[in-house]
C-alpha cells in the first residue's frame, strides 16, 4: 500500500534587510531552541557555534558617508541543481541530505564523522564544527529543549529550519488526521522572535504562502546567486551597494532589479 | 583433503599445524557467537513488577487508556505516576508488587524509574500520531504481545551503548539482518524499509528513500 | 557500500559503475593473493 | 611430532579467522561508534509534556509580555507574548537569554553570610532574625536614620514595600536609581506635587528627530521601539539621528547628524530658532501647554544663529535649517531624547532644549506626539503609623544630599559610620553607578551590607548578607512599565516554576522582618505575605492582571492636573560641560549601547555574550573605536593594545578602527567588564563606569555624565 | 649482530649505529605519537583549525604525500604495463616509499576526522557522489595494493626466504605481479584523480571549481597527471639522498636518467595542461562567477600572485626543461635542483588547492581567513616522517631494495 505523497514544499525565507535591526534576538532565539552550546570565551567568531549569524556589512565609505547593514545568515539550505547542494553532494557519508519533500537540507551529527568537507564545500561558513564537548554548567542543562537532540565533540551542525518544529506541527495534524500543515503552524524560531518582523518564512512555491510573493519583490536578491547554490534565503533591500554586497559583481555590472537610489 | 601425515621433512608437523588452526577457529567462532553475546549484554529488573494483562480487564479503552496521546497530538508514553495514582492511592488488590508499588512510590510521589524497552536514542524523533492516528497502525507491529503479559519481563541492554536489546534484536540471526516477527528489531534500516515499503516516499536526494528528518531530529 | 544490505545503497548508475569498478579491483586482488597463498603452499609439499 | 611455535601461529590464524566470522568485531566496531553517539558526558535532554505560560519580563524596563516553554516542570525556551500590548510576539536577546538566568551558577541558592571573607550558607531562619536583631539594636541607640537602603526602580510593589520599611522604621535614606524620567519630570511646572511622565506615541509619528536616542539600541521598551521604527519604514517615515557615532540607529535613519559629543543641545536649540525664525511654531499650543515662551524666544533667537550652532555642533548651517523646516512642517513631527538606552538621566537644559521642539509644534498630548502623563499610583495601601522614634529620625538630613543615589559614596566615604546598614533590592550599584572604584570603596566603609539579588553580582559578592529573591520565573510580582510608551502598563510576573533553590520573595522578607519588628512597623505591614499585599495593593487592577498579565492604565488628566512645559533660558554662550582638562586630554569618550549587550543591573547571560561581535570584544579585552584619522594621529593601528586614559582612571584597550565616528571620539561599549556573575560574564573587558565620575547637572543635581575627556597613548 | 638478517654481499653499518638513528627517529616519531593520541582523547581543539579552515596542514600533508607517493603507481605501471624493464632496479624502492607515503596518508584521516571511531561511516553508509568516498575507497584498496608489492619485499629478507612457503609465495606474487600492478594504476588512477577532484567539484568556491569532463573536474586529471609526473621525482630525490646518506651508489645512472627523462615529459604536458585549465579558469569561470583573477591574490604575505609563479614556473617549467635535457639531467647539481624545485612545485600545488581555497573570502563582504597551526598539528604532519625514515632504514638494512647495490659496491676484502 503505498499512500499519497505529501506535497512537495521548498519551505525558505525571505529576510527584509530594510527591517533587520541587527538585535540579535534571532541569534539567541535559535540558540535557546536547538541547544546550542556556549563556552567561557565565545570572541573567536571562527569557532562560535552561531547557526543564525549577523553580519555587519558596510558601504566602505568614510565618515560621515558610512553606512551600515546588518545581515542575519542562517543556513541557506542550498538546492542547488536537482537538491544537489555544494554540501550535500559532497558529505561521504550521507550525513547531510537534500528532502525533495520539504526542501530542508538535513544535517544528522549522529552519522557525521567529522571530515568537515561540507564546510569546505559551503560558501556561506554556515557549517560549524564541534570542537569542544558541549558543556552546560550545572543545573544549566535543565534549559535544554528534548526535541532537540544536543551534539556531541567532533561533528558538524547547522541551522535545520527549526525542522523539529515540522515535526511537532506535523504531529498535531496527524492526530487531527491530517497531511498538510498551515502556514503559520510551522515557524522557524528566529522568525517568531524577530522583533523587527523582517524575517518571513513559510513555502517559496505555494501560492498562498507570504514568502511566495514578497520573493517576488524587486529589492529580493539571494547570496552568491552566481555560484548556481540555488539557496532559499531571499534577503530585500533598497540600496544598491546591499545587493552588490550579496553577490560577486564585475564593476561595471548592475545587480540588474531596481535602479539604485543614491 | 587435509593429509595428517608426516611424509616430508621440514614440515612434519602439518598435522598439529591443521588442528591448532581448526582449534583456534572453532574456538573463536564459539567465543564470538555464544560468549561475546552474553558478556556484551546486561540484565536490569524493573523497579515494580507490571501485569498488563490484569490491567487490560480493568480498563475500558485499551492501551490508550493510560498510553494515550496529548492535545497537542504528542504521545505521552510510559504513564506517570499522576495517572497510576487515579486508582492506586491505596493498594486495591493484594500482589506484592501493588504493595511495593504503593509503599514506594505513591506514598512518596516519587516517579518510577521505569526501563523502556523500545526507548529510542536522542537523536531519532518518532511520531506516534503519524503511525497510530495517520497510518492506522496498531501496537503490536512495534511492540508485539505486551498487552497480554501478565509480567515485565527483565530489561536487557547492550553494556556499551546503553541501547535496550529490544532495538538492537534478540536473536543472533537478527545480527544478519532476519526477523520473524515486525517488532523483533527496530534499527534505522528496520524503520526505512517499512517506511519505503508503506509510503513510497524517496524524498531523499542521497538515499532515494524517505528522508532523514523524518525520524532523525 | 553493499547492495541490498546498506542503507544508503541505491540501484542507479553511479553505484553500479562506482561501486562495480571498486568490488571488480577488490575481486582481483583478493582472488590473485588466494592464488599465490594456494598456491605456495601446495608447491610447499612439493618441494 | 612436536608441537612448535608454528602451531601456534597457526592457532592465532584460525582464530583470527573465526573471529572474523563471528559478530564479535564488527559488532564491537558499530557499538564504538553508538557509543560516540551517545557519550555519557553529552546531556539528553528528557522527554516531557510541553505546556506554555505567560508572564513578564524584569530583566529590563521594557516590560514585555513573554510565553514561556517548559517540558514538564522544566523551562526549555523563553518566546515574546503575542498580542501584548508591548512587545506583540517579539523578544529581545535578553528576554531570550532568561533560562540561563534562572538556571545558571550565578544563582545564589540559599541566604549567605559573609564570615571571615567567604561565604556560608545559613538559614533563612538565622538570616532573618540576624538582622531583625542588627535593626532593633540600632532603633534603640537611636541610629534608626543610618539604615539605608537602594532600589533599582521606584515603581512596583517591591521597591514600595522597601521605601515603606525604611519609612516606618525612621530612615529618611531611600534612594533609587535615577532616570530619564527625571530629567523630563523636573522640566515641567508641577501643578500638584506629583512628578510626571513622559508617553511617546512614536508609532504615529511622522518626523522623529531623534537626539542620540538609540530607539534601536535599547531605549525605552526595546522591543517596541523596533517595531515602531520598523512601523516608520514602511510608512516612509523620516527619522533623523543626531549622534556624534554611527549607532544602529543613526545607521537606520534617514539622515545622520553625526554632531559632536555633548552638543545636543545646542543643535536643538538651533532648530528651534530656524523653527521660530520661519514662524513654523503653533502660538496656541505653545500658550496651552507652556509658560515663559516670550523670554524663552528672544534667548534662542539672539544666541544660537544657525550659523554658530554648525560651528559648535559640526552639523552644517544648511542641514540645520532644512531640519528646522521640516520639523516645523511636518504634520506629527517628534523630539526624543536620552542618549543611547537612555538609562541615565540628561541635564535639565537638554531635556528642555528639545522637548521645546515638541512644544513649538504643538504636539504636545496629542496623537503622534509626546503626553505628560502623571506617575501611575496604582498601588493603594493603608497608612503607614508612626512612632515617635520613627517621626524623629525620620526628621534627620538624607545622607546624600537631595536624595540623589551618585552622591552617596562621596557622602559615606567623607562621612564615618553615615550607613551602618544597607539593603540593595533589585540593583547593583556597584557596576551601574559612575566612577565605580569610589562607589566600592565606599561599600566597603558600611559595616553591614544586606543584598536581595537572586544572583551573584558584584554588590552580592560585596555584601555581608545575601537574602536571595526568587528569580522572576519563580515569583508573583508587578511589573510597571512607563518607558517609552505611550501609556503606563502594569505587567505581571508569575511563578512558572517551582523556586529551584532555598530563594525567598523579597516582598515577603520584608513583610517578615517587619512584623518582627513589631510595633508601629509591624502594623504599617498588615499582611500575612507578599501575595496578600499584592493582591490588596493592586485593588481593582488585580483580577485584570491575573487573568491577562497585563493591565494598560489609560488615563486622561483634566487639563488643571496637566503639568506645564517650562520653558528654559538657554545660556547666552553656548557650551559644553565635560570633565577633564582639555589640554592634557584631548579625546572624548563616548559610551555605545548595543541590544546585544545588557548594561544595567542585570549582567549579560552566556548566549548574549555569543552575539556580541569581535570587535567590541575579543577574549577578555574590550575593544574601543576611533577614527582613523585620530589612529593615525596617535600612531595607533587595528588590533594594538593601547592605554586609555580619564580622570578617573586608565585602561589598557584595544583599538578597532572604523568610519562610523568622528575623530578625537572615543567610543566605548557599556556593558562589559563585569567582576562578579559567572565565568562566562566575568573578567570580560572593561566596565565603562569605573572610566566616568558622576558629572552633577547645575539645575537638577542629577548626575547627567555622558561622557569624559579621555587620552589614548600605544601601549 | 644481526648479520645473518642483512642481505648477502652488502655492507651496512654497525648495529649500535643503527639502533642509534632509530631511536633518533624514535623520539620525533613518539612526539607526533603523543600529540595524536592528544588529538584522539582531547578532539580536535588541540588544533588551530576552524570553521573557515575545516581542511588545514594535514590535509595538504596528506594530499602532498600521496602525490609524492605517486612514484610507486607510475614506475608501476611503466615497468609493469609500458614494459620499461630497466625499472625494475627502482621498483622495490618506489614501492616502498608508495608504502610509506600511503599509510601516512592513511594515518593522517585517521587522526584528522572528528569521531575516529566512526570513521568506517565513510565506507559502510557511502555516498558514492562525494569525492572524498572514492578517495577513501581508492586509497585503502590501493594501499592494500602496495602493502602486496612490500610483501614479496620483505619475503626476501635472507632468513624468512628460507622458509619455502614464503620462498614460494614471494616466487608466486612476483609471477602476478603485472595484475597487481595494473589494478594499482587503475585504482591510483581514480584515488589521485579524486583528491583533485574533492577541491575541483567546489562550486561554492569558485577558486577550486573547475569545470571538467561527464562528473569529473579538470583537476581529477590534473592531479593524476601530476601525481605521475612529480612522484618519480620524489623517488629519485629520496634515492639520491639515500646515496649521499649511506655514501654509496645504489641505483645505475642509466636507470635514474630514464626515469627523469619520463618524468621531465610528464611535468611538461603537465603544467602545459595546467596552465591551459588556469588560463581557462581564470578567463571564463571566474569571470562568470563576478569575479577576476586578482581576486584570488591578496597582497598578504601568504596568497600574493608569487605563489602562482613559483608553482607554475619555478615548481613545473624550471624542472621540466632542466629533465627533458641531458645536460640537464647528466649534471648532478641540476637534477638535484630539478627535483627538488619539483618536489616543492607538486607540494605547493598542493597547498593551494587546500589551504588558499580556504582562505580566499566568498562572500564579498568576508576577509581572507589566515591560520597558523599548532604544535599538535606540526607534530602529527612530522610523524610520517619519522616513521618513513624508520622503515626506511629497517627495509634498506634487512631487505633487497636496491638490486644493484651488490654489483655497485663490491665488498673488496673478506
Amino acid at each position: 500500500m503505498t499512500q499519497e505523497y505529501r506535497k512537495e514544499k521548498k519551505y525558505g525565507m525571505v529576510i527584509d534587510l530594510d527591517r533587520c535591526t541587527g538585535c540579535g534576538a534571532c541569534m539567541v532565539a535559535c540558540m535557546a531552541e536547538n541547544n546550542v552550546p556556549f563556552r567561557d570565551n565565545e570572541t573567536d567568531k571562527l569557532k562560535s557555534i552561531t547557526w543564525m549569524r549577523i553580519y555587519q556589512l558596510t558601504n566602505g565609505k568614510s565618515y560621515p558617508n558610512e553606512e551600515i547593514c546588518y545581515l542575519p545568515r542562517p543556513c541557506m539550505h542550498c538546492e542547488g541543481h536537482n537538491g544537489h547542494s555544494p554540501c550535500v553532494t559532497v558529505c561521504p557519508a550521507v550525513a547531510t541530505d537534500y528532502d525533495r519533500e520539504t526542501g530542508i537540507v538535513s544535517q544528522i551529527p549522529t552519522r557525521c564523522f567529522g571530515c568537515r568537507y561540507c564546510m569546505a564545500a559551503c560558501p556561506y561558513h554556515a557549517r560549524y564544527f564541534n570542537w569542544w564537548d558541549p558543556v552546560w554548567p550545572e543545573g544549566m542543562e535543565k534549559s535544554l529543549s528534548p526535541n532537540v537532540s544536543p551534539r556531541m565533540r567532533g561533528v558538524v551542525e547547522k541551522c535545520s529550519f527549526c525542522f523539529h518544529r515540522y515535526q511537532l506541527a506535523y504531529e498535531k495534524a496527524a492526530s487531527e488526521d491530517r497531511r498538510e500543515l498551515r502556514e503559520n503552524e510551522y515557524q522557524t524560531s528566529c522568525t517568531q522572535a524577530c522583533p523587527a518582523g523582517a524575517i518571513t518564512f513559510g513555502d517559496l512555491i505555494n501560492k498562498n504562502h507570504a514568502v511566495y510573493k514578497i520573493k517576488k519583490d524587486p529589492r529580493a536578491f539571494r547570496l552568491l546567486e552566481r555560484l548556481k547554490t540555488n539557496p532559499k534565503i531571499y534577503y530585500l533591500s533598497s540600496r544598491e551597494w546591499v545587493r552588490r554586497a550579496g553577490d560577486n559583481y564585475h564593476p561595471e555590472e548592475e545587480t540588474g532589479k531596481i535602479k539604485s537610489h543614491q | 583433503m587435509v593429509q595428517l601425515t608426516n611424509s616430508h621433512k621440514g614440515n612434519g608437523n602439518s598435522g598439529w599445524t591443521i588442528l591448532f588452526f581448526i582449534v583456534g577457529f572453532t574456538a573463536s567462532l564459539f567465543a564470538g557467537w555464544i560468549v561475546f553475546p552474553k558478556l556484551l549484554y546486561s540484565k536490569k529488573q524493573q523497579p515494580i513488577d507490571f501485569n498488563h494483562e490484569l490491567h487490560m480487564t480493568h480498563v475500558d479503552n485499551g492501551c490508550e487508556s493510560c498510553h494515550f496521546f496529548r492535545e497537542d497530538g504528542t504521545y505521552s508514553g510510559v504513564p506517570k505516576l499522576v495517572q497510576c495514582i487515579d486508582c492506586h492511592q491505596e493498594v486495591q488488590g493484594d500482589t506484592g508488587h501493588e504493595a511495593l508499588f504503593v509503599e514506594k512510590y505513591v506514598s512518596k510521589g516519587k516517579e518510577v524509574p521505569w526501563l523502556i524497552y523500545s526507548r529510542q536514542p536522542d537523536c531519532v524523533f518518532f511520531s506516534h500520531a503519524a503511525h497510530v492516528k495517520l497510518a492506522k497502525m496498531d501496537c503490536e507491529t512495534c511492540h508485539g504481545h505486551i498487552g497480554q503479559s501478565t509480567s515485565l519481563k527483565p530489561y536487557e541492554y547492550n553494556i556499551i551503548t546503553g541501547y535496550s536489546r529490544d532495538i538492537w534484536g534478540k536473536n543472533p540471526e537478527n545480527y544478519l539482518g532476519l526477523k520473524t516477527n515486525t517488532y523483533d528489531r527496530m534499527k534505522m534500516n528496520d524503520c526505512a524499509a517499512c517506511h519505503l515499503e508503506e509510503t513510497g516516499r524517496k524524498s531523499s536526494v542521497s538515499t532515494e528513500k524517505d528522508g532523514c528528518f523524518v525520524c532523525h531530529k | 557500500m553493499f547492495p541490498f544490505i546498506s542503507f544508503e545503497w541505491v540501484w542507479d548508475i553511479e553505484h553500479v559503475v562506482f561501486m562495480g569498478g571498486l568490488w571488480y579491483a577488490v575481486s582481483i586482488l583478493g582472488i590473485g593473493m588466494a592464488y599465490c597463498i594456494i598456491k605456495a603452499a601446495i608447491d610447499k609439499k612439493e618441494v | 611430532m612436536k608441537i612448535d611455535r608454528r602451531c601456534f601461529l597457526s592457532l592465532g590464524i584460525g582464530a583470527a579467522a573465526g573471529t572474523a566470522l563471528s559478530p564479535l568485531p564488527w559488532k564491537l566496531m558499530d557499538d564504538a561508534s553508538i557509543w560516540t553517539q551517545n557519550w555519557p558526558w553529552t546531556p539528553v535532554p528528557p522527554d516531557g509534556e510541553i505546556s506554555y505560560t505567560d508572564s513578564t519580563c524584569t530583566l529590563c524596563s521594557g516590560g514585555c509580555g513573554i510565553t514561556v516553554r517548559k517540558i514538564d516542570d522544566r523551562v526549555v525556551k523563553i518566546e515574546g507574548r503575542e498580542n501584548h500590548p508591548v512587545n506583540n510576539g517579539g523578544i529581545c536577546v535578553l528576554g531570550l537569554s532568561g533560562t540561563q538566568l534562572l538556571y545558571g551558577p550565578t544563582r545564589v541558592k540559599s541566604p549567605m553570610k559573609k564570615i571571615n571573607g567567604t561565604f556560608q550558607k545559613i538559614t533563612w531562619n538565622q538570616a532573618l532574625s540576624e538582622i531583625t536583631e542588627k535593626l532593633l539594636t540600632l532603633r534603640a541607640e537611636g541610629r534608626s536614620h543610618t539604615v539605608a537602603a537602594i532600589a533599582g526602580s521606584s515603581r512596583g510593589t517591591v521597591s514600595a514595600l522597601l521605601q515603606r520599611f525604611l519609612t516606618a522604621y525612621g530612615s529618611p535614606n531611600f534612594y533609587c536609581q535615577s532616570s530619564i524620567e527625571d530629567s523630563f519630570s523636573l522640566s515641567h511646572i508641577q501643578p500638584q506635587n506629583n512628578k510626571t511622565i513622559p508617553g511617546f506615541d512614536l508609532e504615529n509619528a511622522d518626523y522623529v528627530l531623534s537626539f542620540g536616542t538609540g530607539i534601536i539600541d535599547g531605549w525605552g521598551s526595546p522591543v517596541r521601539m523596533i517595531q515602531a521604527s520598523n512601523a516608520w519604514k514602511t510608512k516612509n517615515l523620516k527619522l533623523i539621528q543626531v549622534e556624534p557615532r554611527l549607532s544602529d540607529t543613526a545607521a537606520r535613519s534617514d539622515e545622520w547628524l553625526p554632531s559632536k559629543p555633548g552638543t545636543e543641545a545646542i543643535l536643538a536649540l538651533g532648530i528651534a530658532h530656524v523653527i521660530l525664525q520661519e514662524s513654523l511654531y503653533d502660538q496656541a499650543a505653545i500658550d496651552y501647554h507652556s509658560e515663559g515662551f516670550v523670554t524663552w524666544r528672544t534667548a534662542v533667537l539672539g544666541h544660537y544663529h544657525p550659523d554658530k550652532v554648525a560651528e559648535i555642533t559640526g552639523i552644517d548651517a544648511k542641514t540645520i535649517f532644512t531640519v528646522g523646516r521640516e520639523f516645523g512642517q511636518a504634520e506629527k513631527p517628534v523630539a526624543i531624547c536620552g542618549r543611547g538606552k537612555g538609562n541615565t538621566p540628561v541635564s535639565v537644559a537638554e531635556m528642555s532644549a528639545i522637548h521645546a521642539l515638541n512644544v513649538l509644534v504643538g504636539n504636545v498630548n496629542k496623537k503622534g506626539g509626546v503626553f505628560t502623563l502623571p506617575e501611575p499610583n496604582y498601588i493603594s495601601w493603608p497608612e503607614i503609623s508612626f512612632d515617635t522614634k520613627a517621626e524623629t529620625s525620620l526628621q534627620t538630613k538624607q545622607i546624600a544630599e537631595g536624595g540623589l543615589l551618585h552622591r552617596l559614596p562621596s557622602a559615606i566615604n567623607e562621612a564615618e559610620d553615615s550607613v551602618t546598614l544597607l539593603f540593595v533590592a533589585d540593583a547593583n550599584p556597584c557596576y551601574t553607578l559612575t566612577d565605580t572604584k569610589e562607589v566600592i570603596r565606599a561599600f566597603k566603609k558600611i559595616p553591614f551590607k544586606v543584598s536581595f539579588s537572586s544572583y551573584m553580582d558584584e554588590t552580592a559578592k560585596l555584601s555581608d548578607l545575601i537574602l536571595p529573591n526568587h528569580s522572576y520565573l519563580e515569583r508573583y510580582e508587578d511589573v510597571p512599565v512607563t518607558s517609552g510608551l505611550r501609556n503606563p502598563v502594569i505587567g505581571l510576573t508569575k511563578p512558572i516554576v517551582n523556586p529551584l533553590f532555598q530563594t525567598k520573595h523579597t516582598g515577603d522578607v520584608i513583610i517578615s522582618i517587619a512584623r518582627a519588628m513589631k510595633g508601629s512597623i509591624e502594623s504599617s505591614f498588615p499582611w500575612k505575605n507578599y501575595y496578600q499585599c499584592l493582591k490588596n495593593g493592586l485593588g481593582q487592577h488585580w483580577n485584570p492582571l491575573l487573568n491577562n498579565g497585563v493591565v494598560e492604565i489609560t488615563y486622561i488628566p483634566e487639563f488643571e492636573e496637566i503639568p506645564r512645559f517650562a520653558f528654559q533660558i538657554p545660556n547666552d554662550k553656548p557650551q559644553v560641560l565635560l570633565e577633564g582638562n582639555e589640554n592634557k586630554m584631548d579625546l572624548t569618550l563616548i559610551p555605545s549601547d548595543s541590544m546585544r549587550l545588557s548594561s544595567g543591573y542585570i549582567g549579560a547571560p552566556p548566549f548574549m555574550m555569543k552575539t556580541i561581535p569581535d570587535t567590541i570584544l575579543k577574549d577578555n579585552n574590550t575593544l574601543v573605536q576611533i577614527h582613523p584619522k585620530t589612529a593615525e594621529k596617535l600612531e595607533l593601528k587595528q588590533g594594538c593594545y593601547a592605554i586609555l586614559k580619564t580622570p578617573r582612571d586608565e585602561k589598557k584597550v584595544k583599538i578597532h578602527l572604523s568610519q562610523g565616528i568622528g575623530e578625537d571620539i572615543i567610543s566605548f561599549p557599556r556593558g562589559l567588564g563585569h567582576t562578579a556573575y559567572d565565568s562566562y560574564l566575568a573578567g570580560k573587558g572593561i566596565n565603562f563606569n569605573e572610566l566616568i565620575g558622576p558629572v552633577e547637572d547645575p539645575f537638577s543635581g542629577l548626575d547627567v555624565a555622558w561622557g569624559i575627556r579621555a587620552s589614548l597613548i600605544k601601549a | 649482530m644481526d648479520s645473518a638478517f642483512i642481505p648477502e654481499g652488502v655492507k651496512r653499518c654497525p648495529f649500535p649505529q643503527f639502533l642509534a638513528g632509530l631511536g633518533l627517529a624514535g623520539v620525533v616519531l613518539a612526539w607526533g605519537i603523543f600529540a595524536m593520541l592528544l588529538c584522539w582523547l582531547k578532539g580536535l581543539n588541540q588544533t588551530n583549525m576552524n570553521d573557515s579552515y575545516g581542511f588545514a596542514l594535514w590535509i595538504w600533508a596528506d594530499l602532498a604525500v600521496i602525490a609524492l607517493g605517486g612514484g610507486a603507481f607510475f614506475s608501476g605501471f611503466l615497468k609493469y604495463i609500458v614494459g620499461k624493464d630497466e625499472l625494475k632496479n627502482i621498483i622495490n624502492f618506489a614501492v616502498l616509499i608508495g608504502f610509506i607515503c600511503y599509510s601516512s596518508a592513511l594515518l593522517i584521516l585517521a587522526i584528522d576526522i572528528g569521531q575516529p571511531l566512526r570513521g568506517w561511516f565513510i565506507f559502510w553508509h557511502a555516498n558514492v557522489h562525494s569525492m572524498l568516498t572514492e578517495v577513501a575507497f581508492c586509497l585503502s584498496c590501493y594501499f592494500g595494493v602496495l602493502t602486496i608489492e612490500y610483501i614479496p619485499l620483505i619475503l626476501e629478507n635472507r632468513q624468512i626466504d628460507k622458509i619455502p612457503f614464503f620462498h614460494n609465495l614471494s616466487h608466486n606474487m612476483h609471477e602476478v605481479m603485472a595484475v597487481f600492478a595494473a589494478t594499482g594504476a587503475f585504482l591510483s588512477f581514480f584515488h589521485q584523480g579524486s583528491l583533485g577532484g574533492i577541491a575541483g567539484v567546489l562550486f561554492g568556491r569558485p577558486f577550486a571549481y573547475r569545470e571538467g569532463l561527464l562528473v569529473w573536474p579538470w583537476t581529477f586529471f590534473l592531479f593524476t597527471w601530476s601525481a605521475a609526473a612529480y612522484g618519480p621525482c620524489f623517488t629519485i630525490f629520496l634515492i639520491k639522498l639515500l646515496e649521499k646518506i649511506t655514501g654509496k651508489k645504489l641505483v645505475k645512472d642509466n636507470v635514474i636518467d630514464l626515469l627523469a627523462k619520463i618524468s621531465g615529459w610528464m611535468i611538461f604536458t603537465y603544467i602545459f595542461a595546467k596552465i591551459i585549465d588556469t588560463w581557462y579558469w581564470a578567463v571564463v569561470t571566474v569571470q562568470s562567477k563576478g569575479q577576476t583573477l586578482m581576486d584570488f591574490y591578496d597582497d598578504n604575505m601568504f596568497y600574493g600572485l608569487w605563489i602562482l609563479v613559483a608553482e607554475i614556473v619555478v615548481g613545473g617549467i624550471f624542472p621540466a626543461l632542466i629533465l627533458l635535457t641531458k645536460k640537464g639531467r647528466n649534471s648532478a647539481s641540476l637534477l638535484w635542483a630539478a627535483v627538488i624545485l619539483a618536489c616543492l612545485g607538486v607540494c605547493i600545488n598542493r597547498w593551494v588547492m587546500v589551504l588558499q581555497v580556504m582562505a580566499i573570502p566568498v562572500l564579498p563582504f568576508e576577509d581572507w581567513a589566515l591560520y597558523y597551526p599548532s604544535w599538535q598539528e606540526i607534530a602529527t604532519t612530522i610523524l610520517p616522517v619519522a616513521y618513513g625514515v624508520i622503515l626506511v632504514m629497517i627495509s634498506y638494512r634487512y631487505l633487497p631494495i636496491f638490486p644493484q647495490e651488490k654489483e655497485l659496491n663490491p665488498i673488496e676484502s673478506h
